[in-house]
């Protein structure tokens, strides 16, 4: 990637997509440490901004994405409402699943996010089954799944990417890699690696690097165009860090010291892009605009969500399902 | 009317609903050459293989991606071969499907049927024998099926792909091949138990094969000049208490009979409702396997057996009791 | 006597017992680090990391592999992290582990226990929060065990360990911190339950946290001059029907009390079982969560609670009924 | 493999381990059709001997093995008593589970075989499992875990295989590929291959032809010889054909017209290794002996089956736990 074709827009918007998911994350996590707003855990995705940001980039309204209990990036970069969100994270009426599902369950089914999961590598199967229903029903509309290098342990992995490659479906595989599995080193529970894994269930992989927004979006464009094209399903390890612990509330000493630190100064691929825009002409206060326009734009979404009311009572007895009472009728 | 076999009125139920509606699709191992039972013999000849579709022996596969084939909007019916193959597919079953529509606020469906062939078939073991239906009473999201007759594997499958909800369908192994009439103009309806013969004097509840046994065992007392009302509950969730209640209301007598395991069985759930509801005559009784397990040699399998002559005895029993 | 949580009091166990038995470890992820809810912090120290092992996110594997590692000698506790993510091992606990013995034609064991953190744990949503004690009393093959107090989590823990079937062992996720006082020198026995409050007027049946409740209910009762027999089953496989059936033959009047779900859950089981043997007093009361799902806002997963107040109450209305 | 260093004691003894191994299954056979005696479903593995024989041959009597729905030939080839395995198929007392598992469920812990399986795939962890608990025990045994294509297609085939790789574990897996998964060509359900997927996962693999014994033993007493010294998981894939249907009363008509009756023409394991004995030297007439006598065995070995009693009815109450009884005690 070099300075010539370097296309501004694109990394301002960018830049304003990751800003936002971090801008969304850094004032969820003050509501729940500060406020003590947000009840349950959230899994911050600070640091692993880019990959939803070069990896939704390419996709359109009608594609599908599903995603993990580390939701909120991949959901904000396919558009859904972070007000919505908001709420949701703190079980408010408003929020996207009614206060329902709060931050591992989030979803916008309007946007074609098809959920956050609790359970780690279950929404594999899932996807490729969502990906299995556009070939039925003759779309061309194409499915990402993302999960962490952890997820690369669990059964569904094996099925849910055999399914894709036997039934040649229109998914992209997505793994996270951001090395722990809660507060464990991942390569210290894997044997071989999550690439070749793919590779050896028939799936064409790439390798790349999840800091580099800007190459993992020429790759991410160049996989999803073949995706949409072939109908075949691809796997893309993206190698990234999760700068902050695991849940809001992990300090994460099982880190090395430093290690954290370092990537930080590093690595933080937000970072790195300002420095891509910087080098391309792009004013550092512009730059700091978007910033503060995310920071305000996730605080008025925390102002919204602090003052909404609690769900209504009644709807816990709704959307459980069509037949059958949840309550006990008297005779 | 037409005479037709437990498994053939399923299949065409699945047959009319594809004709119907080209959302719907089958899939599941070695369904191209009819499925393990033959319950789908033909249809790959009439719909093709991507409707249906074959599998890998991937259960947790094949439950997961049906549902997000629900979720992407077709209406799969799963075809899980034994319902104990279905525990390897119940993370995506309980915290998946029955749960996505609530957690996401009620934007998801998860329109599917899926099939689980239950129950004992000769010295078919531990691993190819059991009847799990409490367990999926106990889950909220599910409704759950477990069809006694031809007619109502006809009408209740159809019931059951026309429902926006997950449908835990449980067929019992032991009965493809039992025929009966059927009508194919009368609907399905969940929670609306069937009166499979009626009567005065003590009230026999039982769904899936049991029903069957239950109605040879009113067949029997009826020889006594004891006239059992037997009630096929069809559906156990929902289920159809108000036909329970006023049933055992008239008989004052309860005896409540499943193949699965008695502890903590569904019919403990009808027990213990119906005797929260009423003082009876007779002491309610259920009968049920013991708590130990299927095992392969015939003569130790029956012993795990509620019969018709068990059913007929404790029904006389609570006749009995009332005039000790 | 020593004062000690409830998590502390089930590590104590643990130790002990690896102490006393070289073949006893455990298995599960994040242990090394002290494990999710911090209930194995410093016995990686002790024990190093073979005996406290970490595994990868794979449940079947840890379930399947320490089923393996039992049927070659060794005596695995097995840690599931959040009971809902053991339902990725159910063909590995139901089909393997509960099955293997009697398949084999008891040429095999498996002393295993397997933990299952359980219940409610504000606004943790669906998929963290479920209560399937009665899923595993159908089981035969499998002891459910679900203490509700430092005690019992001691003594339980050690009769697991020590106990050659495999062990569903079910603690209380909200409970982790409570304290109490542990005598180490009383022995845990399966199928014996606690007497938490001994009374005259209504028998109170519960497990888990839930008993707890029923102890707070029984104090509330006691303000109103009536006096509650609180039983804690604290084993559900077997079960203490003996003392459940003396009290309420004392008593007349029964109130079971669980935090799952109260269709098909294991209160079913108490009160048909009763129902089956004597006539009360009063109808007697299930209380359990309606049919839905655990929501994440705080207002309505409080609507799924059974709580002390409502448990008081349904007592009341027993003792009102009489008078009627 | 030339004849040179072919060895004709060793070639005899696995001819009697694949006649035993052929003549249980006929005689098996027999029974369930003519005689109606065998009541549940079974497998047979008729063409599949030579995985079982030369596999297992270089195993010590305490090592471990786990096997399939398909198992009877791994039991016999680790010494199990074929006339307690046939009384087992009678659900009879005296069978080696006592009547209550069945063909599906066979098992001898004596010589150390844990057991097949009814759940395609389930034995892989459990495998990984027992060979996990050796090396907790400090022993030195290794374990054999054997499976079908198909089972590469569950879960359980990640997990186990990441596991042994993991913890470092001493045990062999073998997938007997004979093609299909009942009905189905496995091929059309697998998305790249199974030998592929074990290298992904860490494993050293070894890919043989699963008929030809003699190579295949001195494949797998290198293999085994290896593991028992370094400690460390390997993966073999034994390519075969299972020569009879799926179950015994399978007439296999799914598959491809001829393609049974090639194979058992040009790739039965047995003809190969009689033409080798008889290229050794060795008289035809001995080779028929050796059948008569396996023959003989099963024959007496069914005979004993069939005037054997049912087990005794209390018997299913025993086994299933200590704690607990399975009868409803009154009070
Ligand atoms: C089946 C299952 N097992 C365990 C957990 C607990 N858990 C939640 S997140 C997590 C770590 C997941 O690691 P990874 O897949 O790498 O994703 P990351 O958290 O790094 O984004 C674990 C173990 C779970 N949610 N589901
Ligand atoms: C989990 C599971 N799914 C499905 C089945 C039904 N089933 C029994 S054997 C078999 C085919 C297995 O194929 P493979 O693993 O190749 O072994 P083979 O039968 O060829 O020896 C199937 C699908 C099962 N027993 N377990
Ligand atoms: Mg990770
Ligand atoms: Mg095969």
């Amino acid at each position: 990637m070099t300075l010539t074709n370097f296309d501004r827009e694109k990394g301002l918007a960018r830049l304003a997509t990751m800003e936002r998911i971090r801008a969304f994350e850094e004032v969820a996590r003050r509501a729940a440490v500060d406020e003590a707003l947000v009840l349950g855990a959230i899994h911050l995705s600070i640091g692993q901004e880019a990959v939803a940001t070069a990896v939704i980039e390419p996709l359109r309204r009608d594609d599908y994405i599903l995603s993990t209990h580390r939701g909120h990036g991949h959901t904000l970069a396919k558009g859904a409402d972070a007000q919505a969100m908001m709420k949701e994270l703190l079980g408010r009426e408003g929020g996207c699943c009614g206060g329902k599902g709060g931050s591992m369950h989030i979803a916008d089914f309007g946007m074609r996010m098809l959920g956050a999961n609790g359970v780690v590598g279950a929404n594999i199967t899932i996807a490729a089954g969502a990906a299995h229903g556009i070939k039925l029903l003759g779309g061309d509309q194409i499915v990402v799944c993302f999960f962490g290098d952890g997820a690369a342990n669990r059964g569904p992995f094996l099925e849910g990417l055999n399914w894709a490659g036997v039934f040649d479906l229109p998914i992209l595989f997505v793994c996270e890699d951001n090395r722990y599995s809660a507060s464990t080193l991942t390569s210290d529970m894997t044997s071989g690696n999550v690439a070749d894994r793919a590779r050896a269930l028939g799936l064409p992989t790439t390798e790349a690097d999840g800091n580099d927004v800007t190459a993992l979006a020429a790759t991410a464009a160049e996989i999803t165009a073949r995706i949409r094209q072939t109908g075949k399903p691809e796997f893309l390890h993206a190698r990234t860090y999760r700068l902050s612990g695991h849940t809001y509330f992990d300090p994460a000493t099982y880190r090395p010291e430093g290690e954290a630190d370092e990537m930080r100064a590093t690595r933080c691929p937000i970072a790195k892009l300002r420095g891509e825009l910087v080098q391309a002409g792009v004013a550092e206060g512009d730059l700091d605009q978007v910033r503060q326009a995310a920071e305000k734009e996730m605080d008025a979404a925390l102002d919204a969500a602090r003052d909404a009311p609690w769900p209504a009572a009644a709807s816990v007895f709704a959307d459980v399902q069509d037949i059958g009472s949840p309550v006990e009728e008297a005779f | 009317m037409v005479r037709m076999t437990y498994a053939d009125a399923a299949k065409l139920a699945v047959a009319e609903a594809m004709r119907a509606d080209p959302t719907v699709w089958c899939v599941g191992e070695d369904l191209g050459r009819g499925g393990v039972f033959k319950q789908y013999t033909g249809l790959v000849e009439e719909f093709g293989p991507k409707r249906i579709s074959d599998a890998p022996i991937s259960e947790a596969a094949i439950m997961g991606a049906a549902f997000g084939a629900a979720m992407a909007g077709t209406r799969p019916i799963v075809e899980m071969r034994f319902a104990d193959f279905a525990l390897c597919a119940t993370d995506e079953l309980v915290n998946q499907i029955a749960k996505a529509r609530f957690m996401f606020g009620g934007q998801s469906r998860a329109p599917m049927v899926i099939r689980k062939p239950m129950g004992m078939w000769r010295s078919s073991a531990a691993q190819h024998s059991q009847s799990l239906e409490s367990w999926y009473v106990h889950i909220p999201g599910l409704v759950v099926c477990c069809p006694a007759t031809p007619q109502d594997n006809y009408a209740m499958m159809k019931a059951a792909i026309a429902c926006d909800d997950p449908v835990v369908y449980l067929e019992h192994k032991d009965i493809w091949a039992t025929e009966g009439e059927v009508d194919t103009s009368l609907p399905g309806r969940f929670g609306k138990a069937g009166i499979r013969r009626a009567g005065m004097d003590v009230t026999l509840v039982s769904w899936s094969n049991t029903a069957n046994l239950c109605v040879q065992a009113a067949d029997r007392l009826a020889e006594d000049g004891i006239n059992a009302e037997v009630i096929d509950l069809v559906s156990l969730w929902p289920w159809d208490k108000r036909a329970v209640l006023t049933s055992v209301k008239k008989t004052g007598r309860l005896v409540v009979a499943h193949e699965a395991v008695c502890v903590a069985g569904f019919g403990a759930e009808v027990v213990a409702t119906v005797a929260q509801t009423m003082v009876l005559k007779a002491p309610p009784v259920r009968l049920g396997s013991p708590r130990g397990l299927i095992a392969y040699a015939p003569n130790l399998e029956d012993q795990m057996r509620v019969t018709a002559d068990m059913i007929a005895a404790a029904a006389k029993k609570t006749m009995e009791f009332e005039t000790a």
